[in-house]
């Protein structure tokens, strides 16, 4: 069985796997530069670790530049309909125990018309790893502004800005009782394949963000965070039991002030000790949700990456069997002519 | 213990009234919403049923759950028409109108003829309940109600008197006296009452006193009714001539969602149901959740869109995707639809049509849902629609899609309605042996050489047979292949723009819609005399007022010849010659003439539509006049 | 003007105005014992508050027992369909800042079918109050379960109970980045009124979640937070700028521990000082969300209610209002020939 | 500066080339996504709009943003029709096509008559851009362009060297070769070329390297053209005869956005726009958000449903609310489109289809959605459809479905096409002065007495002669009402179960729609002769390929009449009679026969389709081949 829990139903591949060996056939038709790229170098570098049969996993999309990332996996793949991916793939993890779901969606496709499928799905915690690559803006109709850009952006459809107050995907994961939240980055392969990782280790829905570039209508949208003179200064990595620092010279942390509020401050001045543990593990996500608010939309300082929370609760598709197997035991399996039947019947002779 | 007629109740006193024996009655409770009409409705026809009428029933209640009590909007009917021989509908009118109150009465007594009986519950008749209805005076003193035999009975003070030495509640008491007037019913139509008592004992199992009390009520109705003056009569119908077997009786909501399991166990299937609650569909969701015995998973989505779209995911699974749902849900499902349509998938979409548009009336009936079962989806996008005819047949017709859906990969429509959803009808119970199975087929094996030879896997290179392309569910070793709702080029299934090839595909998925025609049976014409001129075409739940229209009218002398339509997407091959084989077509719809407009624009036959949209099924009467207003001003044969 | 700041382009009132003033002669058709009578009866006696003429004020409402509840106010109103009644008054709000905009939806119409229009417009902060009749229960289809149902919940769709795992409106309201998020009960018309007087005032979308109990298919499920027996032990009613304490001696209290999360504690064990003080206005919603994941969803054990959040961000509305008006100002109003002659013409002569 | 033919270069050196005066041209430009052949193609269009000729473009570009350069994916095309008559399509096939790569000579030679002029840039045919397409060996060596006139030009290298004074990246340089290639082919064609130089001092204004580079690259490209031996001749159009007037070149889009402006300003009711982004629609949205000082709201939704949503929120306001999508969008917004068929309020549902079913081909066109436009809700739902007929005509097509949704309070259907979207005509511009106000005629006062005789408000008391009901908003004093989904009672607008009043209300709303039919112009027939017996019908954008398609036929001594219907529901009233008065009538459109059908249905007239799903608009050649084929196979006059 596959070393990770949540596929202990799934078939252990029999052979090693190489990521050419997911690579599909089609031709890649995303614009040259684009972050997609480097994702789908990173999952197809990843997959391998599944250690699970080729057949066995499929990835359902919806629609959008990122959607077309099935066509580029030699597994299965459903190139769907906007924002509707997370309902299919319930469907399919929930009748399918043996088989590795993955959901590829957009900052459009998941947070503006899908947003209600994907807060269900993650209430529910069907067994579902959704990766949502996020550009802000929509990159398939060519440059509208997008549920996480931020407010006041010029685009296509407001050249006068923006006036909607953007979401922040892993807060609103976390209002929606979301299991497993993480945030990573395209360009990060190393961080990005930990965090598919414990995703794909954890049972249950996980949201994945991933700040991903779109060069043509929102180049350097993550930029500072890759710019290794700037980054230092704004990332967060978020290590399971470790005081939360970071800085160039890890002078920074995060730390709660009286009034109940998180706050980054100078390690100097407070002493290690002060600072907060980061603990995805803890059930109440109050403290992911704080740290998730630490981030400024524009300038991006503070921004987190890492796993915000991983939780144990069984999955909706493990409930959904189990229900069906405790009422088989019961009654044992449906006898046809018996429910036709029924109890109130009478003769003709 | 009740007394029979001739038994000697005490020294001397002989239970003597006189037996009338009816061929047929039809029978309509009214009462408030919280009455319990439709629990005695229920009850007095299973006891009809066991007594082997045929019967058919016909349930009448308010969109809100409980409206405040007596008022009109809160006033909720059954009706139950049974009788010694087959008949097709639950009657144009009652013979009998039990009104619990004045509610009940006012909006029901237009639909009680002359000189039948009315029995009313007078204890509900008071200067308040008066009021509510807006009656300025007691239509049980004035003379509103001559021309009616009239019965007065006070239903709750007698249930309550009833009930004294049983200690309960006068509210639960006052609540027992539905088991009355079903107990007065029992008697004097001679039904019997075993499996009511059964009934109540099982229902009341965990409430003694409840039990007790409905019980007590229920044979005190019985013995009023035997013992009062009022009635002089007591009534007797014969069973009806059935083929021999087992009978049950059912509704159509039920009969769907046995024919969907019955499918998955004919298929070797999972069924998955994803569905969004919606009146009047619910119930498939509510008795399919009952069954999980069967491997059944039912998944209440967050709105129709997930719950169509979760079925369509089981499907791509290989299991077989059912979504449920009413009008309103359809135009939100439409979009995945389009993508099943897209991806060529087995998928059943259930919608029980009721009054629109928009949430128009959700617990009343209609057929206006079939032009966007047809036509609802952006692009060329056919989809195959089939429709039941009478409760029981949503069985059958539920086996038949999967069988079309599963053997050409494609959504089909089922289009059930709110008649057939709530009305019942004695049905024979089928054979499970009988059933033919349903092979998924699925893909095992690479169906392609590419261009070196080498075996690959082509989504979309289709059986010549059917059209309908291979179904390689993951899982599936070395089938990888990915799919989408962007147009594929014709075998490989890859993302293809090419314009000869979007055409080629088009048509493709056209033809192989049409293509089913060839497995659909033969449309039989029936036409006793065989020389009818002219010829009566329903689909649906207009089946059965179709048919007693036509006894009507033969029995008055006139030829008249119907069929009646099961398949409407693909036609049946034959229905071109049938309608060009008469002089005037009449096809009677509960819309604005949506299936007339198809057959017209196939056929360029005039078709004479016959339309009503009143949220009700059609009066066999009315459409009796209607035929033979046409057989009479029909001009001289062509 | 109205005392509301967030009514003040809406007409005032001329004359007194009284409950009776806002009953319709509809006939009023819910279940005799309704909690939703209760709320009506609290909405009718609150109206003339807000001081404004009564054609100004509109309520939308979705589909669902609840959402019947238009039909019985002598305003206007209109009876949309299931889920969508957010995005119908999004339209009618940011073009009429003349008119009082409120919304009426239930925890399946707003919560199931309606979520993503419900999250959208408390980003946005359209100007709308939203009122959402929690019952726990599909009241109208007549008793299946919803998403605020207990897992586990026997229903008319779940003969073996329920699998979900239930949503926190409260939480996944402040994961949507509301401004205004509150929580009241039918049966207590003061506190009732209290919070619908704090919505109207804010400018803003608003969402109050008013426990409601249906007597036909879910009845009691809020009983131990009415019942004075009850009642003083489970609820926590928060109070802007008091230390959090409840308990029929008002003996317990919300402190936070050293591992960052809130714990309910004996006041005489820790001293009042050591309890937090609720601070609805504060900007950093991450108190507000802990709070909102105190109560136990089967119990109902410490469950506040009140007002969680509050806080200032300009509306949608207003924003949009604003760039018009300022686009206007400097190109003027619309030139329509101008419009149509463009800048590249020719002339045929 | 530019040299003019005859003018003395240097010392005795003239430029001595050939002048040919031609009718008419078709040029294509295809290259890369990446090449700005889209650009290129809507410069070389203004300028020859500036010339006076008459023209129609047809831009096809992949869905795909930018696909990987040098592929077939990503392919990027431009077509050009002009000529010194009136044309009405882009035409059939190119007499230019000029190819920026390998791929886009293998997409478009197919589409190349023999003999016709074919200039490529050689740079690109390395080894490696042939080998990404496929080519085995360089289609510019091997015989396989034997046949067309080829000019091998070298593009990219003489740009790059043209700018080697300019210091700007090598990338940059290159970037510029449709420059070079736009100054070549205005030179070739005689262009004026001062508008583009404007265009480009516009658009670069911040970016004088790269404003230096193209204006360079333009001059390089026209003198390159004028000294090359390779071109022997240049060529003048003449401009056409048009009305007097101002004139401007317009895309459908635009037109439309125009349309609907003019119609808020002509009924003085704001703007308000809900939509969700989705090709080919979005360029609506982007076009109205730019125009805010007319009081447009436009509001980016989370969804077509959230956009029809706040749309329909807007018009119960008293705005005139528009809500703009594409085929996948439509099926999303259905049932609101139902809630405002019985809420019987203005709405204007933009639909630009594209191919489908479900994503289909998005960025190709497509007439596939009339019948979803007709009949995509639950219940009897009718809604007005109307189509414009090209690029400009979207602009009155959009007033009309104003005038239609304000008099009539009801949600209109406005089918425009991804042809017409990004397809351009030159557009007499019209005088704004000259057009119809459209009275909203609120309710300002009660319309109805109660029992008692007080007033009070019926929001369905309907205007005796439209059959519109009153349309009061909030804010207008003692005119509170309820209103909802649920069925109304007939006037009073109160929720109404009753039987006969759904009927009542369900043929009201009916006839109400039937009724706009009396406010249409009589269709009129273009027939020459008067003595034509076949009748070719059509709608939407296929006006152009018919009419010149009808020419064609007409050019060969054949009579054929034709018409074309904008408003599809209801017909104008005397089609039926235009229908009849024809031996044979031709329908062609862009799906399998939907509007055939419902001329079948309605006129029962056995109408002959000619049917194309390919995504492209007709080739007149192959319509006129059609209507010459009924034409011959006609039977004698019946
Ligand atoms: C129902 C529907 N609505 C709209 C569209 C048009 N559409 C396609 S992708 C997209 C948004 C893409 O943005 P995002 O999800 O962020 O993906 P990205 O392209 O940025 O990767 C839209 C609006 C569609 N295809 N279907
Ligand atoms: C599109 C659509 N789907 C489903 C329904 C059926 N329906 C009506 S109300 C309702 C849910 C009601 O629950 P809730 O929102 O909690 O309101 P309540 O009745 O409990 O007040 C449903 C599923 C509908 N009317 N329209
Ligand atoms: S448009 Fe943006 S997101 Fe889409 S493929 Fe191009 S770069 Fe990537
Ligand atoms: S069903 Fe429940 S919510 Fe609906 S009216 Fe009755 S009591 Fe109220
Ligand atoms: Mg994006
Ligand atoms: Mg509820």
């Amino acid at each position: 069985m596959s070393t990770f829990p949540s596929l202990s139903l799934v078939p252990v591949a029999t052979s090693p796997q190489s990521a050419k060996d997911f690579k599909s056939d089609q031709e890649v038709r995303w614009c040259p530069g684009c972050g997609d790229y480097a994702i789908l170098a990173a999952v197809q570098g990843f997959l391998p670790e599944l250690g699970i049969e080729r057949e066995n996993i499929v990835f359902v999309s919806g629609i959008g530049c990122s959607s077309r990332f099935p066509y580029y996996l030699n597994t299965y793949g459903m190139h769907s309909i906007h924002g509707r991916a997370p309902a299919i793939a319930t469907g399919l993890a929930t009748t399918r125990p043996d088989l590795s779901v993955w959901v590829i969606t957009g900052d459009g496709d998941a947070l503006s018309i899908g947003g209600n499928h994907l807060i269900h799905a993650l209430r529910r915690n069907v067994n579902l790893k959704i990766l949502l690559f996020n550009n802000r803006i929509y990159g398939l109709t060519k440059g509208q502004y997008s549920p996480t850009s931020e407010q006041g952006k010029i685009t296509k459809s407001t050249p006068e800005g923006s006036l909607d107050h953007s979401f922040n995907p892993v807060s609103l994961a976390l209002g929606a009782e979301a299991t497993f939240v993480a945030r990573t980055i395209d360009s990060d392969r190393k961080h990005l394949q930990g965090v598919l990782a414990a995703a794909a280790a954890h049972e249950g829905t996980a949201l994945v963000e991933i700040y991903q570039n779109c060069n043509i209508f929102n180049d350097n949208a993550w930029e500072p965070l890759k710019d290794p003179d700037t980054r230092g200064d704004l990332l967060i990595r978020l290590e399971q039991g470790e005081p939360i620092r970071f800085g160039k010279e890890q002078e920074k942390g995060v730390m709660r002030t009286p009034d109940g509020h998180l706050h980054v401050v100078h390690v100097a001045e407070v002493g290690t000790d002060a600072l907060i543990r980061h603990d995805a593990h803890a059930t109440d996500p109050g403290l992911a949700f704080a740290l998730s608010r630490l981030s400024d939309v524009y300038s991006l300082e503070n921004t987190p990456i890492g796993v915000f929370r991983d939780v144990q609760r069984p999955s909706y598709d493990r409930l959904v069997r189990e229900q069906v197997a405790s009422i088989q035991a019961k009654r044992g399996t449906g006898d046809l002519q018996g429910l036709l039947r029924g109890h109130d019947t009478w003769n003709v002779n | 213990m009740m007394p029979r007629i001739g038994q000697e109740l005490e020294e001397g006193f002989f239970v003597v009234k006189q037996v009338v024996r009816l061929s047929k009655v039809i029978i309509r409770f009214a009462g408030d919403s919280g009455d319990g009409m439709q629990m005695t409705g229920d009850r007095f026809t299973s006891e009809t049923a066991g007594l082997g009428n045929d019967l058919a029933t016909l349930p009448d209640f308010p969109a809100e759950i409980r409206a405040p009590q007596g008022t009109l909007a809160g006033v909720s009917a059954f009706q139950l028409h049974f009788a010694d021989h087959d008949i097709m509908t639950p009657g144009d009118s009652p013979d009998v109108l039990v009104a619990m109150n004045p509610a009940a009465l006012k909006a029901n007594l237009g639909d009680l003829p002359l000189g039948k009986e009315l029995i009313v519950n007078t204890d509900e008749f008071t200067k308040r309940n008066l009021d509510k209805v807006g009656y300025a005076t007691n239509p049980l003193d004035d003379d509103s109600l001559e021309g009616y035999h009239v019965h007065p009975v006070a239903l709750t003070s007698m249930t309550v008197a009833a009930l004294s030495d049983i200690d309960i509640s006068k509210k639960d008491a006052e609540r027992a006296k539905n088991m009355f007037a079903l107990g007065m019913l029992c008697w004097l139509y001679s039904r019997p009452y075993e499996s009511t008592i059964d009934f109540l004992n099982g229902k009341f199992a965990k409430r003694p006193q409840i039990l007790a009390a409905n019980i007590a009520a229920f044979e005190a109705g019985w013995s009023f009714g035997e013992t009062t003056e009022d009635f002089a009569v007591q009534y007797e119908i014969n069973p009806a001539q059935m083929p021999t077997g087992t009978y049950r009786n059912i509704t159509g909501n039920p009969a769907l969602a046995y024919g969907l399991i019955a499918a998955s166990v004919q298929s070797g299937r999972p069924l998955f149901l994803g569905a969004y609650p919606i009146t009047p569909a619910s119930d498939i969701l509510h008795e399919l959740s009952k069954h999980k015995e069967f491997g059944v998973i039912t998944m209440q989505a967050e709105d129709e869109i997930a719950g169509i779209g979760a079925a369509l995911g089981a499907s791509y699974g290989g299991a077989l995707g059912v979504t449920t749902t009413s009008g309103p849900g359809i135009a939100l499902k439409s979009e995945t639809i389009g993508l099943a349509v897209a991806l060529e998938l087995p998928l059943i979409i259930v919608d029980v049509q009721r009054g629109g548009p928009s949430t128009g009336l959700p617990t009343k009936t209609e057929q206006s849902d079939l032009l966007l079962a047809m036509f609802g989806r952006n692009g060329e996008s056919p989809v195959p629609v089939i429709a039941p005819k009478s409760p029981s047949d949503c069985f059958d017709a539920a086996l038949e899609a999967a069988r079309i859906a599963i053997t050409y990969r494609t959504p089909v429509f089922l289009l059930s309605d709110g008649y057939l959803a709530n009305g019942s009808e004695p049905w024979q119970v089928p054979d499970a042996t009988t059933f033919a199975t349903i092979d998924p087929d699925f893909a095992t094996a690479p169906n392609h050489l590419d261009a070196n030879g080498n075996p690959e896997f082509w989504p979309y290179l289709r059986d010549p047979v059917t059209g309908a392309r291979p179904w390689a569910i993951p899982g599936t070793k070395s089938l990888e292949h990915r799919i989408g709702g962007i147009e594929k080029a014709n075998g490989s299934g890859a993302i293809s723009y090419d314009p000869d090839n979007h055409d080629t595909m088009t048509r493709l998925r056209q033809s192989k819609i049409d293509g089913i025609a060839d497995t659909i049976p033969a449309l039989e014409v029936d036409d006793p005399t065989g020389d009818a001129r002219v010829l009566i075409l329903g689909w649906g739940s207009t089946f059965g007022p179709i048919g007693a229209a036509c006894r009507l009218v033969r029995s008055q002398g006139f030829t008249i010849a119907s069929t009646h339509i099961r398949h409407i997407n693909p036609f049946p091959s034959n229905l071109g010659a049938i309608l060009a084989s008469y002089d005037k077509v009449i096809v009677p719809e509960m819309n604005l003439g949506q299936l007339s407009m198809l057959l017209r624009a196939k056929y360029l036959v005039d078709i004479i539509g016959y339309n009503q949209v009143r949220g009700m099924p059609f009066k066999s009467e009315e459409l009796a006049d209607a035929i033979l207003e046409v057989i009479q001003t029909q001009g001289a044969p062509a």
